[in-house]
């Protein structure tokens, strides 16, 4: 680690020290760990919310009436909360949990898709999406008859703002459904404009904010989409809980998507009658631990700020892109003005599987594949890249040990 | 009835006022004549209440209720009908906003000191705050009286 | 605790001593924990298994090629073997993980509802079921044309097989989706003699085994059923996990649920496919640590054995509809031949929330209210009833405690 | 090339044969005739390979194959044709067998002894136990030979 960590106001040794799963060693070698896109560590903070909540307070929620079960369904709502003032949300109500972003764009897809939608009308998706926000706009096309359209990304790997707009045009787009950064090529889109533009065809936007949550203050308000949904794993949060937001008047039309305990108001045999928002979109027990660690994991990041975490990874991201570009026959994929950390590279002459092994050999983690973005690559033309991904506690000297890595794998294939 | 200092343990929220009017409500019935009725209904738990009301001018005159639901909520209905009545109908809802203050919280410090007396007589309820999900049940009753004082036939539930 | 608790083969003061959550006070009285149904509480393998995954090896699963992704792929995939050998499924492919038994049947609904069932057939429920195996039915009901049809209860709280059979009768029903223990009642349903006679009238068999898992040593292919759901978070695991098992060449012909990243085979725009079972159903980052946590949970079941905790329940069970009946003014919902250790009851002139309150005053946590299963309520004209249930940990003094709890209830409102 | 000891770290795994095979594969190429040919596809990762194989009598004459995929799986699908060339076709599914379960835990113990030797061919492979995910890259090739060999067109991925 270096001065320069320090120098963008965060201090990262410390928040090293915050992340136990950081000081070890793989396979001989100091860990390097640089997939934070896949899913981030947790801090202390996540890991001692979850273990404190299993044994001091821990019962199912809502009409529990007894002790433990109150404290743990303020505990559970205390999450919503934080997510709501993490997003700005207008009203806490507007918070549905779901298990991942993957759940809450499939949520969307049956509620908003087949319960809203009219045969006829359109989605427009970009060309730089993840699987997760795809295919379930597919399944809406072939099962409900909606149109399914794509933007087409120019080169640069940024979103083509003249056949977005195109694609536009006919009035026919009920719903935008565009990613808020990209997941390979760390291209952050224009989410002003691109709402300015949906509404202005009276088409609703929903922000795929899975990687735009980690490495930007998201303010629904101001940016002024319909609805928006990310992961926790991503923002150092644990597994198994997702956010999906949405605008209240709008959930309030939407039908329910999963049927069951706790979404209800009454359920007579003839007829059921549905929670008030955001209940009728979470049926069952829902995800009470993953939700208490999920507001550890905000809290700990609002603790850090916003504005020291997206300098940090500019700062992060600059000096990858120098040394990257100075490992020969090296190709960065996607050049956007805005970008977050996240870099996917193809190696001339090794394959990215390859490149992934042998780095993980030298204790550097990346991830390699076609990171759920098919689409994407085959725009590329290449079947997989390796890809590098920053969280907070992501140090210069790291960047530094995957330019060295990718050297030594570069000359290993020599 | 057993000595009261061996149930302590169980009246910091079952006063004795509490027992009392769930057990023996003094304006639990529909009233014969009224100018307004509403419905309040928690179908979380299944309390169900009406409420049926009497103007005298501008002020209430007298409230009639009918509640199925646990002691707390049938208390509140009556320590309700009790305390409202003959006072200004636009007084009721800043009541109304206290004492859910109140059931929330346990206390009520912004509350306007012209509240402090009918406040003082909701006190009992105000151990509520404890367990926030039976703050509803003493909250319903309010919620169907201010749907009545409103014109609404159900009330919103919160 | 009493030398009974030992009687069963079972030693619940060692038992106890691996819940962390178990030794505290309530409201200054010691805590006595009879909401097991509602969710159990945790044991320290359970919270260790999740801690240490967060602080030494995770990462996303499934082509991470990194050493921690690799392991906590092998960890996570770990716990589907356990469930398999838990439910003695035939092939680990058969296991499909969801958030909770209501996603589970949900997904049950959509898929094979939607999916593989035909308009005009039927889903025939019973008059026990819970919410969460009510209203995903309704929902196929009113929106694919499938009838819903509900056999009687007895009086006594069991399943009226002669009902049973004749809402078969016309071999219209394509699915039987059942309880296999009632959550209020604590009947055990005639599971062998569901599936004969479901079987015989060309219907498949759903058992919703929520409650069944925690009291049961389940057998799938000893029962003959067609899918079986239960939830983790029940049988001392974590929340955010649920299962699916069900029989491979019915999973097969099921399309998917929900879609995204990780279930697919390869995406298009125009066309996507597949992924094989059992990820075809599972879209997006899983419930990584969850897995990691039920696995230890089952761990921890398992080497205890069913048998011990069959008979210790038992013997919990017997014992407290003694005490109970001792109560003045009680009254035990259900009296059937075959049950678990979940008991509701109602207190003449007290309200069930009245009592649940009262009681956790003096420590005792008890639910109260209509227990997701309004119908079954309304079956025995009650709007709510308090409800106490045991698990591993629960001793012979704390139901005393309760019965004891129960009179002061009783002497208090009297 | 950097002498050999400086990589120590990274060649335990892809060792100077694989290397050498991944890089310049002696099999890689369409048979002009051939009695029959398989494809395996692995869309998790995109690795690709068509198989041609062309027998003599019981034994298998000649081997060749297209590969798109990593250096792993182009020098599995090489040190394949080399070792199953000239052998019983009765025996692949065998070797195959016995080269899965190597790759997957790093030995095969319980292996018939008659597949010693060409399964010390194959050794150098075993490193990708190590890595589950890339145990499928060394085994496709062979799921695509067996394929052939059952005259299916596609092989089943695992
Ligand atoms: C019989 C039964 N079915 C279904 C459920 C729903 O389980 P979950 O809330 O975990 O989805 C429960 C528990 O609440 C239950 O007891
Ligand atoms: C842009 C983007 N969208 C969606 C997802 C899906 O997230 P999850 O797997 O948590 O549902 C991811 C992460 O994998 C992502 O990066």
């Amino acid at each position: 680690m270096n001065a320069i960590d320090k120098s963008a106001g965060l201090d990262v040794a410390r928040i090293r020290a915050d992340f136990p799963i950081l000081d070890q060693k793989i396979r001989g070698k100091t860990l390097v760990f640089l997939d934070s896109a896949a899913s981030a560590q947790k801090p202390r903070a996540v890991i001692d919310a979850m273990r404190i909540a299993m044994e001091t307070q821990y019962a199912n929620v809502h009409r529990g009436l007894h002790w433990m079960s109150e404290r743990t369904t303020e505990a559970y709502e205390a999450a919503r909360d934080a997510v709501a003032a993490l997003m700005n949300a207008k009203d806490r109500a507007e918070i549905v949990f779901t298990r991942n972003s993957t759940e809450a764009i499939n949520l969307l897809a049956h509620s908003y898709g087949r319960g809203v939608m009219k045969r006829g009308q359109a989605v427009l998706i970009s060309g730089m999406e993840h699987h997760s926000n795809i295919v379930p706009w597919q399944m809406l096309r072939d099962s409900h008859g909606i149109e399914l359209r794509v933007a087409d990304i120019t080169d640069q790997g940024e979103l083509d703002m003249a056949d977005f707009e195109a694609k536009l045009a006919d009035g026919r787009v009920g719903l935008v459904a565009i990613t808020h950064m990209s997941n390979v090529l760390g291209t952050v889109t224009p989410a002003e404009r691109i709402v300015a533009l949906a509404h202005a065809h009276g088409a609703k936007v929903m922000f795929d904010g899975s990687q735009a949550i980690v490495h930007r203050k998201i303010d629904v308000q101001a940016l002024g989409c319909d609805f928006y949904c990310w992961t926790g794993h991503k923002l150092y949060g644990p597994t198994g809980i997702g956010v999906l937001w949405g605008r209240r008047e709008l959930l309030e039309r939407m039908p329910p998507f999963l049927g069951g305990g706790d979404m209800i108001s009454s359920v007579t045999y003839e007829q059921s009658t549905w929670a008030a928002v955001p209940h009728k979109f979470e049926a069952g027990t829902p995800a009470i631990l993953e939700g208490i660690g999920l507001k550890a994991a905000i809290d700990y990041v609002q603790a850090i700020g916003y504005d020291a975490m997206v300098a940090h990874e500019a700062s992060l991201t600059e000096h990858a892109l120098a040394r990257l570009a100075s490992v020969p026959g090296l190709t960065i994929l996607g050049q956007a003005q805005e970008r977050g950390g996240v870099i996917a590279f193809a190696m001339e002459k090794a394959h990215a599987h390859d490149v992934a092994t042998l780095l993980d050999r030298q204790g550097i983690a990346v991830r390699a594949g076609h990171h759920c973005a098919e689409p994407l690559m085959r725009r590329y033309n290449l079947d997989s890249t390796a890809r590098a991904s920053f969280g907070v506690y992501t140090t210069h000297a790291e960047v530094d040990a995957l330019a060295a890595g990718l050297l030594r794998v570069r000359e290993f294939f020599a | 009835m057993t000595p009261s200092d061996s149930f302590d343990d169980l009246r910091d929220l079952y006063q004795e006022v509490i027992l009392d009017h769930g057990r023996k409500p003094r304006f639990a019935q529909r009233l014969e004549t009224f100018d307004s009725t509403a419905k309040g209904d928690n179908p979380m738990c299944g309390d169900r209440v009406q409420v049926w009301v009497k103007f005298d001018g501008d002020s209430i005159g007298r409230v009639g209720f009918e509640a199925r639901g646990c002691a707390i909520s049938v208390a509140s209905a009556d320590l309700m009908a009790e305390t409202v009545q003959g006072r200004a109908k636009a007084d009721t809802k800043a009541l109304f906003e206290a004492f859910r203050e109140m059931a929330r919280t346990g206390t009520c410090p912004s509350c306007d000191a012209a509240l402090a007396e009918p406040l003082e007589r909701l006190a009992p309820l105000s151990g509520v705050h404890e367990y926030p999900s039976r703050v509803k049940c003493a909250t319903l009753p309010w919620h169907a009286l201010v749907a009545a004082l409103d014109g609404s036939k159900e009330a919103s539930s919160e």
